[in-house]
């Protein structure tokens, strides 16, 4: 089986628990020589620890990426909304009989304005994590989002999307509530909006789950977030029957910001601080918050109808195809 | 289960679902469906194409259109390339115009026979230009389709060919355009979770696979049990995602009415 | 207990069952002087009986009304349909994940021009009753009669509703999907049309179910229909906490054709052929054919927003109230 | 379930939910919520706007609408002159204008205490001015429902104030103008069938009594078990119908929020 993200990084994570270990042995150390000897020996540990990220971090192939990006101690979309926006007022209700916790979503100020979010959650501990449905998003998830753009579009709030998810729900309940109609129809709906809309891919952008919110004007990426058409384990499974390839199908598949930036799906890639969004959460959110303010303000420029035209033409020119004779 | 009637002795075949034998002329005049169960054998997009519009009405555009190979995926090329030898074509779409009833429809027709439908860039563009030429003349958007979902191979391009069809669909639904999505087997995951699923109109043929993902992932998603009939059409009428189950022999003249009413004011120039 | 429909026609339909005895007799009496001694008293019989159905149908009470309204031979939604339109195709789906058949509906062609239908259906034998939940529509019938007036709206169709419902499902299922929400929703819709909407009470208007559906440029009635905010027999279980009480409720709600429009609740009653609905169809057929004809014809002349403050205005004058300083 | 806290005492009250005996100060400190059980004990219309809107900001508009009696129901007149005469107050529901944290509101506010405020012509008015007002004026409209449904001796005329309110509110939907209403206990039937539920935003206090019919009707309607929580807010919240429980005394900074958030653009004048 690959590692895990905690796996993969056990080497650092030793290295960073035997810097505390040290911190704790020298604030009790009372001799001043042996404590300025430790102490040197913190900071050299430090020293090595911030090569050992930077240098790890430095160039992650397709699989680390997906390892990073779906890191337990990454911000989550909560974790966003709480540093960047104020008097947000979580929503609830696909005001047709059921209620999804796998994305979240409300009006918010920011920076004075008023915005709609929506965006995946993840849970960070195991009863979150349930109630959360792992960010496998339902039906009903992809039924309020579209309420929460329809109210975006009435009250001329411009909609600020995170996405982070492993992909739908895909069990027979949501297939029995229509799924994909409500994917589809969550499309449409932003398709349809002739306010500005922001996505950015914060973690997991997978397959049907994540295009769901993300047909937006602008879409950005985090560094070490991706964005697949399908789980690396999945298209593994399928191609070579072994769902343990999910390195070699990752590479295959070109997740990443990079390809994503070159094939130009995407308009940005939103750097993260060194070692990733999860060692330095405010960094995290002040560069995602910058990159929200300096796209919103290049939409503030365009008309309504404006907003929408670029919005299709953004998605129209996607593909590459050959097309001998024109037609 | 494989939908393909299997050639038996001279002049006979073998329903692919009932496993009776069935005469050639008999089952080719009955559309391919077969006289003893009523099971709906896939049809080539030809096939459909002639048995659905008025007699030598299609033209066929955007035919030169083909996927490309961006990103190097392992064996895709020699994939693409077989698939377009042996079905004579570059994608598994085949788009143009045509009429039904002596009305002006834009049509697309998906052969699952072709890399079993999948929606690469050049599927996902056929399907766009047949969206957008309804939306431009007016003439109502009729796509069948026959898909297991995006085309892996194209990566995240595949994906965003999702939110591209769908952004033409809703151009076309502003345009106040019929769009009748028609689903046949099998009906799957990116395709549907895009824009066949919001058509105006949804018709499907009985028993088709109509679903998000493969049954052994939604088990293993899931934690009730999986009802008899899961993701077939006739479970998909029944939890309020498709309109009507048509019949094969029934599908020209149930679209021709759609085509007539909701395609009215438009036609008539109103 | 208050009689049913049956019971209340029963030496009306005793008498008919004589006629249709005697005329089998007659067909068989080879005796000419006796055949026609029988034919004279087929003919006097036949006189009788009209003379007591017109004298029987001629001032109706209100609970009268109430018995014919739920007439089991009446004509029902698919009964007009199939006799005033043509091209009709039922499309199903709430695009949420249920279906409900106590509401059907599609487009379909009105003397060439095209329609958008949706009327509740009443089941006529026991399974076809089970089926359609005996007319008491579920939250998903008023959600597929909300996307069936979008597409009206869309495609620039007028819209025509056939109200004949004792309700809307009050069980725990149908309150689970929020059957309050999706009436409401359903209202709302109907207000937001700019194509015309003509709504005809065919049999039952049972209170918000009916409502739910009848929010049109024009509502008719047909004769001895009813309409009502609450079943008779639950507002005399709750005024008199006795439900056998309905005949005694059903004239103090005035819930009668003459009554609604008195109030200026309805535009017109469509006359219904002597004897009830029930009695010639045909004749019903081509009653409400007409009135539908008239009133689209009416229509026809206002804009896209004429059609909608009209409609606003025909509902914003409605109430019966006293403003003493206005204000 | 009584809703009244009863009178102990001198200067004691007993929670109708707990039973607890609560002092009176605390009660009315804990703006009577028993700080035991946090049942919320209904409230008075003037009550709910003193402790909802900015002080001094309410301007009560419409007080003189009162229904009439045009079906000559039995008993009607009786009922709602003593009615009138017992709660000094011509309907159930106040309506006027109002601020929150200085931006303005049109509000109306429902009093349970006036025939199970009940829904009938005068009460339909109310609500359509103050739905009208907002869409006119561009200021939020917040209404706080508590009604047992539709007047049934105002007989098709209060079914008809299910539609008038209903096109209220998507004129101010159309408008632009956010529409937000609090489910308190109880909302049922014809409010909660009409206006009441299309509002942009559904909040409700904790344990509000919300349903479509009786509990004795839905559960001959239906055939499967009832919930513990059935028509409870909490079963409403669950099943995607109500955005936000929200306690009494978070009530006024989340009706803020709101008002400035999805007003905003039209409070600014934008
Ligand atoms: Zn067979
Ligand atoms: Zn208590």
């Amino acid at each position: 089986m690959s590692k895990t993200h905690k796996e993969w990084e056990r080497p650092l994570n030793e290295l960073e628990d035997g810097i505390i270990k040290l911190k704790e042995v020298s604030k009790k150390e009372k001799d001043p020589q042996k404590r300025e000897a430790l102490e040197a020996k913190i900071a050299d540990y430090e020293t090595r620890r911030d090569r050992y990220v930077e240098v790890m971090y430095s160039n992650l192939g397709a699989w680390e990426k997906v390892l990073v990006a779906r890191a337990e101690k990454r911000p989550y979309t909560l974790d966003y909304i709480q540093a960047i926006f104020h008097n947000y007022v979580e929503l609830q209700g696909d005001r047709n009989g059921f209620v999804d916790h796998a994305i979240v979503g409300g009006p918010a100020m920011l920076d004075g304005r008023p915005v709609m979010i929506v965006g995946h959650q993840k849970g960070r501990n195991i009863q979150e994590r349930q109630l959360r449905n792992f960010g496998y998003a339902r039906p009903e998830g992809y039924r309020k989002a579209i309420r929460l753009f329809e109210m975006a579009e009435r009250f001329r709030m411009p909609v600020i999307t995170l996405v982070d998810t492993p992909g739908a729900d895909a069990g027979v309940e949501a297939e029995s509530r229509g799924i994909s109609e409500a994917i589809a129809a969550a499309i449409f709906k932003m398709f349809e909006l002739t306010v500005p809309s922001v996505s950015i891919v914060i973690g997991e952008g997978g397959s049907g789950g994540a295009i769901g919110i993300a047909a937006s004007n602008r879409v950005l990426m985090l560094e070490h977030s991706i964005y697949s058409v399908i789980a690396p384990e999945g298209c593994a499974s399928i191609l070579w029957r072994q769902a343990d390839r999910g390195a070699d199908a990752a590479k295959a598949l070109k997740l990443t910001a990079n390809s994503a930036l070159e094939f130009e799906l995407i308009d940005e890639i939103i750097p993260e601080p060194i070692g990733g969004a999860h060692r330095d959460w405010p960094t995290a959110c002040a560069n995602v918050k910058g990159a929200i303010l300096k796209h919103l303000g290049e939409l503030d420029q365009l008309s309504p109808s404006a907003i929408y035209e670029d919005r299709y033409a953004r998605f129209r020119k996607m593909g590459v195809y050959e097309d001998i004779f024109g037609s | 289960m494989s939908n393909k009637a299997l050639n038996k002795p001279e002049g006979f075949l073998q329903c692919a679902n009932c496993k009776k034998i069935i005469f050639s002329v008999d089952f080719e005049q009955n559309l391919r469906v077969c006289p003893y169960c009523g099971h709906h054998h896939r049809l080539s997009a030809s096939h459909r194409i002639e048995i659905t519009f008025d007699a030598g009405s299609f033209v066929e555009l955007d035919q030169d259109i083909r996927s490309l190979n961006p990103l190097e995926f392992p064996e895709y090329a020699e994939k693409l390339a077989a698939a377009i030898e042996k079905q004579d074509a570059y994608d598994s779409m085949t788009s143009g115009t045509a009429a039904l009833d002596g009305l002006p429809v834009s049509v697309a027709v998906a052969d699952f026979h072709f890399m079993g439908g999948s929606m690469g860039s050049a599927n996902g563009e056929k399907i766009t230009r047949t969206l957008e030429r309804a939306a431009e003349t007016g003439h109502p958007a009729i796509i069948f389709c026959a898909s297991g979902g995006a085309r892996m191979q194209e990566g995240l391009l595949s994906l965003m060919q999702m939110a591209k069809t769908t952004a033409a669909a809703q151009r076309c639904s502003r345009a106040g355009v019929p769009f009748i999505s028609v689903f046949t087997d099998p009906t799957m995951a990116g395709v549907l979770a895009s824009y066949a699923s919001i058509a105006d109109v949804i018709l499907s043929e009985p028993k088709a696979l109509v679903g998000f993902a493969g049954l052994r992932v939604s088990k293993q998603a899931g934690v009730g049990k999986v009802p008899d009939d899961f993701q077939t059409a006739e479970f998909g009428y029944n939890h309020g995602m498709i309109d009507r189950i048509v019949a094969r022999k029934e599908m020209r003249t149930t679209l021709i009415h759609l085509v007539k009413t909701l395609g009215g004011a438009k036609l008539n120039g109103k």
